[in-house]
């Protein structure tokens, strides 16, 4: 089989075009700011950017014009404060205006779930007494056909591309995560096109050793880009830490327009690509993982 | 849960051992060594769990708390975050809900999907913490906008996992402090149901969960009354009944049997100062 | 926290009753034959059996006389045949009645799914054109509230207890499995009670180690079994191969009632525990895993 | 899909190479190695397998296709199992759906509810095969009862996956030796929906795959024709249009076009005798 590494910029530039509904999952752990920065290069626009937590690459998309319209459940700078380039949109006090559609965490997995099993609704026991129905008109319900019992149910998400990051896969995509492993699965299947994003290419021999490991399989995959470093200032298990000063100090930069812009400038428009924005931030030395490797299980039979 | 009283006063026998919130013997305002109203609720809170209990945990306060409980009374209380890190052991003071310590010597690592169906939708959850910018009357949060929803004034991050688990937690318990923006009468979007939700009561409903059984503030604990109205159950040392009221706004109802709550002991106070949260990330509030 | 670890005689005295709806699942992979034959033992009467595949232990367990029912969906002799008492009982050849409720695959993962997330239902697109639904009136419809399309729906399934043989555990049931999957998990969150039955008991930082590789945890589990060579004649990986000449010789065994008593009377009942079976079929060494141990991840940050 | 003609004799034409199945230049008669109608079937059924494709892989003559299919014109073909395994390499025969070698070295493990949601009813399987104990005159077939399913003659193992991979794999194979108890015109049971199943065409239904492209038996392979209905398309090398009617419940119809199906070549013999199936489980037959 033919090899479907590719750089960044080819990746982004075949498989992210204007107007796509656009997913760049991790919860919390293995964020592909990368790919986001890439897509600000590019100057995509008009995209329907989705994720649980918009985080500091949604933010920064925002403040770029990337975004029309936000679909997410969560947006806040966790444990640091607010997303601003979001804020001043939504509270009208942005340059454009930027649409949202808001569910819940579980109302979000569950349009995944729907998503990657190619169903157009996927029932849960949530929303009663809460406004969000009424904030958003497509969290609905449906009967069970046994007990009668009103469920809530929201439709399925299936983005135009999905871009996942992972510790390692090997150059068909088969792509293998460990540590938190968020909607990364749901959402690669969800997705008309995905896009792995990986600190580490592996031989196939790699992945063959443990397929228990293997979260999205390569025949789902249309290319692999590898990137160490790429998820910074989130994290990579058994890679690097999260940069927590750089969220700390996200709630100064991106209160301000200003700011938020020239940082754009500099660590994103002023790079050409992954590897000069490690240069440029310093070598992020201080971030590398310690060794705590577990033992390995027998195949055998 | 008792009837409720409004001369504002506490109750004279809650000096007595038994209506403690530890349940042992009270301490005299004289005895106790210093602390503030943070590290308070984190001992407050911590004091609410029971050992064996499986925690849905948020950072901040209520990881403190969790920790607490674990190093303390609760040695196998089992750690739930939201990211998917079930019987979490952190090693550092976590500061994202997905931080890595949560990961590295936990017990399991789940699927979000699994999280919110097999775990919390599954009934599995005994203990949920929530907390927001605003708690109404009836223990209704808002972690959404303040304003209107189309116009807002302030757009707050949303809910995150909080409306589920307000609905699917066998119990919840509420952590915020006291102030007149912070507890209206009524919240201006309910993002987490308390007891009376527009529409009806949590029964009515149809919600697993029997939702915020104490709403843990900075100089007091308030719990439903059967109507589902929040009502003033306890005071912490020092406070009366009118600075309670004044940060409520809505004409508070008093219990009768009001109880007095124990301050932190210093074993508590030593492990959130110099193990927890030594950089007092999260206790300098 | 106390161990959970008891003997399987204690085990299913006191979480399998009369009349309980059982399920011992485990896909090929990990079919806790040891919790069978120990509940044929103790005389279990009225037993709801559910499997995707009755596979021999529920055939031995329909011809000892536990079984009122059986829901399935694949009831061969993988490979091998037929499952004559099984067979026996629904050609109206048997002993004793057995009442029957069919599903597909998919209808039974999806009963267990429905089940582990605690709905009364679970959507899926199947059944058009089969004579399943015509056989089974609780394969229903429901209707998408967005889109209107009329989906099969089939309803939660929630034993009473389900036993899952896992390659290890600690002491409170946190089971690590790896290898087929099945729906050991959807079952298991599925169950009011659940036992774990290991090939291996290890100390809570071997879980702890690999927290990715738990697939039960202990938090809903109510009973830990150790139990060596517990799955055989069917396979642990890792430990050992399946036994395929005891599931060819099972066809002509199975196919006549005195030879099953027989064999059961020698094997069931004529041993006290699975390690007088164990003794009794040869000591298994012949089907001991070969080592193929695969290497381990990075957990550090 | 072509028209069909009923006087039984194929046409002329089929011996031009471009109408041989695989593709390559026809062999006569008198050249080609000795093979048994079970290694024609597995060798017919590897052809049908295009390079790179996704397979929902069965055991027995399915599981040899697949692997010969691998070891000659396909090397990129994904082996998925119902059971989990996917891009399986078995090491030797598998002899269960659930083998442990189908484990050993594959590219992922899947727990079955993502393979019947995410993988099979996502849409990303190419090919289904299926068999059975019937198989009727649109394709249909049962492997759930012979009589009624109230009191059946023969209880048959029943669905397994095959119903949801006949609704939704992009298209399907059947593999079933001709004979008037296998093709009934009407079975007794619809497990698995063919072309035309009581209540309606696929298409009408909401089937999302193209259903049974081909039947291959162990004299011929059937085709459907537009309205559905299986019709004789390719004969194999020495079998006359009547041995195949002769094998079947309804009257068959004939395509005009009738190709004539190339043998097994030598390589492929060599494989599935000295690498497949070297005990001869399932070639035996």
């Amino acid at each position: 089989m033919t090899s479907k590494v590719v750089t960044m910029r080819d990746a982004i530039a075949r498989h992210v075009h204007d107007g796509d509904t656009v997913v760049i999952e991790g919860f919390t752990h293995l964020i592909c700011f990368a790919a986001g920065h890439e897509i600000i290069r590019q100057r995509r626009r008009d995209l329907t950017l989705c994720r649980l937590t918009p985080d500091l690459v949604y933010d920064q998309m925002i403040e770029a014009g990337c975004a029309r319209k936000l679909v997410f459940s969560w947006a806040g700078n966790p444990g640091a404060g607010s997303l601003h380039a979001f804020r001043r949109a939504v509270e009208g006090r942005g340059d454009r205006p930027l649409e949202i559609e808001e569910y819940s965490h579980f109302g979000m997995v569950a349009r995944f779930c729907a998503g990657a099993a190619r169903l157009p609704f996927w029932p849960l026991r949530d929303y009663m007494g809460t406004d969000l129905p009424r904030a958003n008109p497509l969290i609905r319900e449906v009967a069970c056909p046994f007990t009668g019992e009103r469920l809530a149910a929201v439709p399925a998400l299936n983005p135009d591309v999905t871009i996942v990051h992972a510790q390692r896969a090997d150059a068909h995509g088969n792509a293998q995560i460990w540590g938190l492993l968020g909607v990364q699965k749901e959402a690669a299947f969800a997705s008309r096109r995905v896009i792995v994003v990986v600190e580490e290419l592996v031989d196939e021999s790699v992945v063959r050793a443990d397929p228990n490991r293997t979260v999205i399989p390569g025949m789902i995959v249309d290319a692999v880009v590898v990137e160490p470093w790429g998820a910074h200032p989130s994290y990579a298990q058994g890679y690097y830490d999260r940069d927590n000063a750089f969220y700390v100090a996200w709630e100064d930069t991106s209160r301000d327009p200003a700011r938020l812009r020239a940082y754009l400038d500099e660590y994103v428009h002023g790079v050409a690509d992954r590897r000069e924005y490690v240069a440029k931030s310093g070598g992020l030395d201080h971030l590398r993982a310690d060794e705590q490797v577990c033992g390995g299980v027998n195949y055998g039979y | 849960m008792g009837t409720s009283r409004t001369d504002g006063r506490p109750d004279r026998q809650t000096d007595s051992p038994a209506h403690t919130e530890s349940g042992r013997p009270g301490v005299r305002p004289s005895d106790r060594p210093e602390y503030s109203p943070t590290e308070m609720m984190a001992a407050v809170a911590a004091r609410e769990l029971r050992d064996g209990e499986v925690v849905f945990v948020g950072i901040g306060l209520p990881n403190l708390a969790c920790n607490l409980a674990r190093a303390t009374h609760a040695p196998n209380l089992v750690l739930i975050y939201e990211s998917g890190a079930v019987g979490a052991v952190p090693e550092r003071l976590p500061v994202s809900i997905g931080d890595p310590a949560l990961v590295t010597g936990s017990l399991m690592v789940a699927s979000m999907a699994d999280i919110f169906q097999s775990f919390l939708q599954n009934g599995r959850i005994e203990v949920g913490f929530l907390g927001g910018a605003q708690v109404d009357r009836y223990g209704n949060i808002n972690t959404t906008v303040i304003g209107s929803y189309e116009r807002p004034k302030v757009r707050l991050p949303g809910s995150g996992g909080a409306a589920e688990i307000a609905i699917h937690a066998r119990r919840t318990l509420i952590i915020s402090r006291l102030g007149l923006r912070a507890f209206p009468e009524r919240v201006d979007f309910i993002t987490s149901p308390g007891h009376v939700a527009r529409g009806g009561s949590r029964r009515e409903l149809g919600m697993p969960g029997a939702g915020p059984v104490k709403v843990i503030t900075d100089k007091a604990i308030l719990e439903a009354d059967p109507d589902g109205e929040l009502a003033l159950a306890a005071l912490y040392p020092g406070v009366t009944t009118d600075e309670v009221r004044a940060g409520v706004g809505w004409p508070l109802r008093v219990r009768d049997a009001l109880r007095c709550v124990e301050p932190p002991d210093a074993g508590s106070l030593r492990l959130l100062r110099e193990v927890l949260d030594p950089d007092g990330l999260y206790l300098r509030g």
